[in-house]
């Protein structure tokens, strides 16, 4: 069996859920066997390859490079899977939205609690613009498969891997596999 | 006058007075529920406890509908099931429900009920409201963030404590749990502080202050218990 | 007032009417008033007192004849030859002109010509096909009489009805009468109004715990809909300020029949005038001894409550519209118990739509057999629509049930203005559908409207030529729903709010294939799941336009939102 | 009897700062009027919305210092009354401005132009609907059927109904009228 292509990515989220991936501990041996990782955060890999067949997406779409880097993802992979619950649901990165649009957060952060020469960085290729109202995954492209949890255990990772890897769909029922935060 | 009649086929007898989601309970069958709470009286506001009733084209709520002789009650078809799956997304859709960082996480009837309708996510959009957190009362809060409008804690309060402090205001997607007038809940003065609303609560909407995520301890039985307490009148005094 | 007092009021109401050659009738319902028709009617007898031609002619203000396109509206009937008679039936002997678009200035003319050839430049046939494809029984006061003299009412006929009940049927027999005349619920749903009364008739007051109020003596009620609330209907608000004592009369034998002492009329405070006459022929009705204690030398007695509602549809809801005559919020209970066992303070209650009760007074003069010969096998006698929309004639109509779309339209209606196309007629509101071209010719009755998609509702028709944007008037009426949804069932409270998103989409260019199939989702879920009326019947728009102009949808769709396969097995 | 209610002035906000409530139900005779409706249904429970209609009208909006008044006459937990003040679009909790304009959105006025109208008033006046002007003179509502379809679209000024507007002459139709009555006054 040729080993599936594997890529994951970190869009607006804290990481917890690629900690909570590396707590696989000695599993990830048993993944490596299965799987290519050709794109990572873990990985010093510039661009999104093509042909991906299994990308894990951590966090939601919360900025422009968030919402170009997402349709690529979906044009070059077979399986998307949305990872965590801000992937799932926006969670703490929509949290923001209540407050109103990206200007909101940004005086805060970058005006509000600075004394010296206050501004919001804007100048091109800086920082990434913020989008307005931070989203899940699957409000912006099409997703196959939703693993929540803030993080989600490391089994319920393990479970949906290995059925992915033995080409079934994971059976995502009951509190192991389905509770939020 | 006892009546016989089926759940899922199974035959079980009930008293004439009975709903069905009291028969169901007593023969074990599990119900979802979410505006219901033992102690109470039944709105029938939450739609999750629908079921088929034969001879009936419409759904009956099993909380409020008294059981018959010879019904043959469904209560986990095809339909009611994706119906309940759909009425979970909607409340997580309405407000901003962060499990994450929520006092009710793991001890949670909402985030039970996603896990048992099997939401793996929710197809609607996040509707992301602007509401308030009001932490006024000196042991008590209130984050409407979490409110699913079951108004528990508004029969609670009004039929077990007899304040009457919480009710609803506004309506429809704009309606909201005032104290008193709409007042800072630390304000409202015929709160007996008495935390029966905390009690009542299905999320993590009312909490006890200092608890923090997770922190929540649910004790809605107590509700029952001075309820069948006080109807009974055990206490001789 | 007895049975024979009555008459004698009758009788010598008549013959002061047969003494004045030209009555005058000046329509002051909300449309005409507001066109300043009540200064009509005071030019009108200014100008009659100038050239003393007061003892002659008397001027009127009347409720609502109909045509409200054509307002203000004056008729002026008149006799034919000299002499006053009241042996025989004088309509036989009077001829009318109705004049459109009357202004005050016109009073003179209109005076002026009284006795010789009509103002032509005024007039508007009264053989044209809206007036003469009309049936009117429970519009037959309303444009005729005064709505604020109980003595205009009884010379008509009124309160005959209640005195034969009272004096010549048993309870028993008024509601077998209902039951045979086959009278269904013109609120909406259609309910078999004599069973309705049956139930509540045989109700026990003592089934269910109860908390009547002090000083009220009843321990069932009667209850008077008048909550019209669908935008685009006024049927109802016309009735009650049109012929108000027809109502008050219905109610009292509605409550004979069932034994209720006591009776509320919920209406809308946004009717304040039909408000303000009804409350005066309350009053009117009182002083007569027609409602109060021994209604007419009778042991029987029934007193009537005007309540108002404050601004929320879903009151329109029996139980919604109890809970807000009990002071509170107007959220709808789950039924069981249905109001005919356990409604206003637990008692036993009735509770009928105004233009339900307005029939029946006929079908107790009339007999049930004859209001069983109007309208169609499954759907007896009148109903009252409320013609509004892209089409020529707006107004009023009374038509027999059964009648075709096309009748209604084309013929009454006139057709759509501007020669454009039709392309939908919107029946029940934002709990009805759109019916589409292809079922013009489709009898109008419950089973029909159902078959299709939409629902006899109360009354409203809306007409829509080919401008009209389908996927927009969805989008209006889920907004409508989504404003007045109570808010106690999730399905109802957040599920409108998902379906107005989604629609709201559709309309920006920003929905896919797959927020069609979410909504239609959505769509079955509410109507199946939500707690009353109001919830289970928001879809109905969408559905109906989704059913019959689904390409309007596909249209706005900005591309595909589909998974491709993914490759993995089950 | 006892009031079971806590005195007036802790959670009524409006008013109780600056006169003793008492002082403002004998001083205003417009209590009197909401005295009179609440007489009449036995001061019970099931009065209260006549009660607010009455004090609506009595005072063109429901202050908190009116709200807590009927809850204590009536009996019932401010709350309750709150709840029932607010669910009904009728009643407001806000003054409204000199002049109420009411723009119909019923379906027969909706596809005749009445959200055009609404808008070309909005855009007029810079105010939304719902809201009042700044200078206070005209409150800009909007309403869900006044029954007068025939009149479509249809929106009514201080009461007076005026039928058949069009955007365009909508705003003057009203600054007219608003004219007029200064000029009167």
């Amino acid at each position: 069996m040729s080993k599936l292509r594997f890529a994951s990515v970190w869009l607006g989220g804290c990481s917890g859920c690629h900690m909570s991936f590396l707590d696989l501990d000695e599993w990830l041996f048993d993944l490596a066997e299965a799987v290519d990782v050709v794109y990572s955060p873990v990985a010093d890999v510039k661009t999104f390859p093509e042909n991906v067949d299994v990308t894990l997406v951590e966090g939601a779409v919360a900025n422009q490079d968030h919402l170009e880097l997402i349709h690529t993802i979906r044009k070059n992979s077979r399986l998307v899977v949305s990872f965590g619950d801000c992937a799932v649901t926006g969670n703490v990165t929509a949290m923001r939205n209540p407050l109103g649009g990206a200007d909101v957060v940004l005086d805060r952060a970058y005006k509000d609690a600075q004394l010296l020469r206050p501004q919001v960085p804007h100048d091109d290729g800086i920082v990434p613009p913020l989008i307005d109202h931070v989203v899940p995954v699957h409000a912006v492209i099409p997703v196959d498969l939703y693993i929540p949890g803030c993080p989600p255990p490391a089994k319920r990772i393990r479970a949906v891997l290995q059925a992915v890897i033995e080409g079934k769909s994971p059976e995502m029922i009951g509190r192991e596999m389905l509770k939020y935060g | 006058m006892p009546r016989t009649l089926t759940i899922n086929g199974q035959e079980i007898s009930a008293r004439s007075d009975q709903t069905i989601l009291e028969a169901a309970r007593e023969a074990n069958i599990h119900i979802p529920t979410l505006c219901h709470l033992d102690g109470l009286t039944d709105v029938g506001a939450c739609r999750m406890c629908l079921v088929e009733v034969s001879g009936s084209s419409k759904l009956l709520p099993a909380c409020t509908t008294r059981v018959q002789e010879g019904m043959e009650v469904r209560t986990e078809t095809e339909r009611l099931r994706a119906y309940r799956r759909q009425i979970i997304e909607l409340l997580f859709a309405e407000r901003n429900h962060v499990c994450a960082v929520c006092v009710a996480n793991g001890n949670c009837e909402l985030q039970d009920a996603a896990i048992a309708v099997g939401m793996d996510h929710v197809r609607y959009d996040y509707l992301f409201p602007k509401l308030g957190l009001d932490l006024s009362h000196e042991r008590f809060g209130m984050d409407h963030n979490r409110c699913i409008l079951c108004t528990r804690c508004v029969r609670a309060c009004d039929q077990l404590e007899g304040a009457h402090t919480i009710d609803v205001m506004g309506r429809g997607a704009r309606s909201l749990i005032i104290h008193d007038m709409n007042v800072p809940w630390g304000e409202a003065t015929t709160c007996t502080s008495c935390g029966k609303c905390v009690m009542a609560c299905p999320t993590g909407a009312l909490f006890k202050q200092g608890s923090t995520v997770a922190e929540m301890v649910r004790d809605a039985d107590k509700l029952a218990f001075l309820r069948a307490a006080r109807d009974r009148k055990v206490w001789n005094v | 007032m007895n049975l024979e007092e009555l008459n004698a009021t009758a009788t010598s109401e008549r013959l002061a009417r047969a003494k004045k050659r030209h009555h005058i009738h000046v329509c002051v319902g909300t449309a005409c008033q507001a066109l300043n028709s009540e200064q009509i009617a005071k030019a009108l007898q200014a100008e009659l007192k100038q050239r003393g031609q007061s003892h002659d002619a008397e001027v009127k203000c009347v409720g609502c004849p109909g045509l409200c396109s054509l307002g203000p509206l004056v008729e002026v009937e008149s006799r034919v030859n000299g002499q006053a008679t009241t042996d025989a039936p004088e309509e036989d002997r009077r001829k009318s002109v109705l004049y459109q678009f009357v202004k005050p200035e016109d009073a003179a003319e209109i005076i002026a010509h009284l006795d010789g050839e009509p103002v032509k430049r005024l007039e508007t046939p009264l053989d044209q096909p809206f007036f003469t494809r009309q049936t009117k029984i429970v519009l037959e006061n309303c444009g005729k009489i005064d709505p604020e003299r109980i003595e205009d009412y009884i010379a008509a006929g009124g309160y005959q009805a209640l005195m034969k009940a009272l004096t010549e049927m048993t309870p028993q027999q008024v509601v077998d009468e209902i039951t045979r005349s086959g009278l269904r619920g013109r609120g909406g749903a259609g309910f078999p109004t004599g069973l309705k009364w049956g139930t509540v008739a045989k109700a026990d007051p003592n089934a269910y715990p109860t908390n009547v109020p002090e000083g009220i003596q009843s321990r069932k009620f009667v209850i008077c809909n008048g909550d019209e609330g669908d935008p685009g209907a006024f049927m109802d608000r016309s009735l009650m300020e049109g012929d108000p004592h027809r109502i008050l009369e219905g109610m009292a034998i509605a409550a004979y029949a069932v034994g209720a002492n006591h009776g509320f009329i919920y209406v809308r405070a946004e009717y304040p005038l039909a408000v303000k006459r009804l409350r005066t022929a309350i009053r009117q009705a009182q002083r007569a001894g027609l409602l109060g204690n021994g209604i007419g030398g009778t042991a029987f007695s029934f007193n009537v409550d005007i309540r108002l509602g404050a601004g929320a549809f879903v009151c329109g809801e029996e139980t919604a519209l109890m809970a807000s005559i009990e002071g509170g919020r107007g959220v709808p209970r789950p039924r069981p118990p249905f109001p005919a066992e356990c409604g206003l303070w637990g008692c036993p209650t009735l509770i009928n739509n105004v233009e339900t009760l307005a029939n029946v007074p006929p079908i107790i003069m009339k007999g049930a057999d004859w209001f069983a010969s109007i309208g169609t096998e499954k759907s007896k006698g009148t109903k009252v629509f409320a013609l509004t929309g892209q089409v020529v004639n707006t107004g009023l109509i009374e038509v027999p049930m059964g009648i075709t779309l096309r009748e209604i339209v084309f013929d009454i209606g006139g057709g759509i203005p501007g020669g454009r196309q039709f392309k939908g007629v919107q029946t029940g509101g934002p709990s009805g559908g759109c019916i589409p071209a292809q079922f013009l010719d489709m009898p109008v009755d419950y089973e029909s409207l159902a078959k299709v998609g939409s629902i006899m509702g109360s009354g409203g028709m809306i007409v829509m030529d080919d401008t009209t944007d389908m996927v927009e008037v969805a989008r209006f009426f889920m907004e409508f729903c989504m404003d007045e949804s109570c808010g106690k069932c999730i399905p109802c409270r957040a599920g409108t709010v998902q379906m107005h998103r989604i629609l709201t989409k559709i309309q920006e260019g920003k929905a896919t294939q797959r927020d069609i199939q979410i909504l239609e989702e959505l769509c079955d879920m509410v109507k199946h799941t939500s707690l009353c009326g109001l919830g289970q019947s928001a879809p109905n728009p969408v559905i109906s336009t989704l059913r019959y102009f689904r390409d309007e949808y596909e249209k706005k769709i900005n591309g595909h939102h589909k998974s491709k396969p993914n490759g993995l097995s089950d | 009897m006892t009031n079971p209610l806590p005195p007036l002035g802790r959670a009524a906000g409006n008013g109780a700062a600056t006169a003793k409530p008492d002082d403002r139900l004998v001083s205003d005779k417009r209590y009197k009027i909401i005295e009179a409706t609440m007489r009449r249904y036995g001061y019970q429970g099931h009065g209260l919305i006549e009660a607010l209609h009455s004090a609506q009208e009595a005072f063109g909006y429901l202050d908190d210092f009116t709200l807590m008044h009927i809850a204590r006459t009536l009996h019932l937990p401010p709350s309750k009354v709150f709840g029932v003040a607010t669910f009904y679009n009728l009643f407001t909790l806000k003054p409204q401005g000199a002049h109420t304009c009411v723009v119909c959105l019923g379906t027969a006025c909706y596809i005749k132009g009445a959200r055009e109208v609404l808008a070309a008033i909005e855009a007029e006046y810079d105010v939304k609907a719902g809201g009042t002007t700044r200078d206070n003179q005209l409150s800009l509502l909007t309403a869900r059927c006044f029954g007068s379809c025939a009149l479509a679209p249809v929106l009514t000024f201080d009461g007076e109904t005026i039928g058949k507007v069009t955007p365009e002459a909508a705003a003057q139709q009203i600054a007219q009228r608003m004219m007029a009555i200064r000029q009167a006054a």
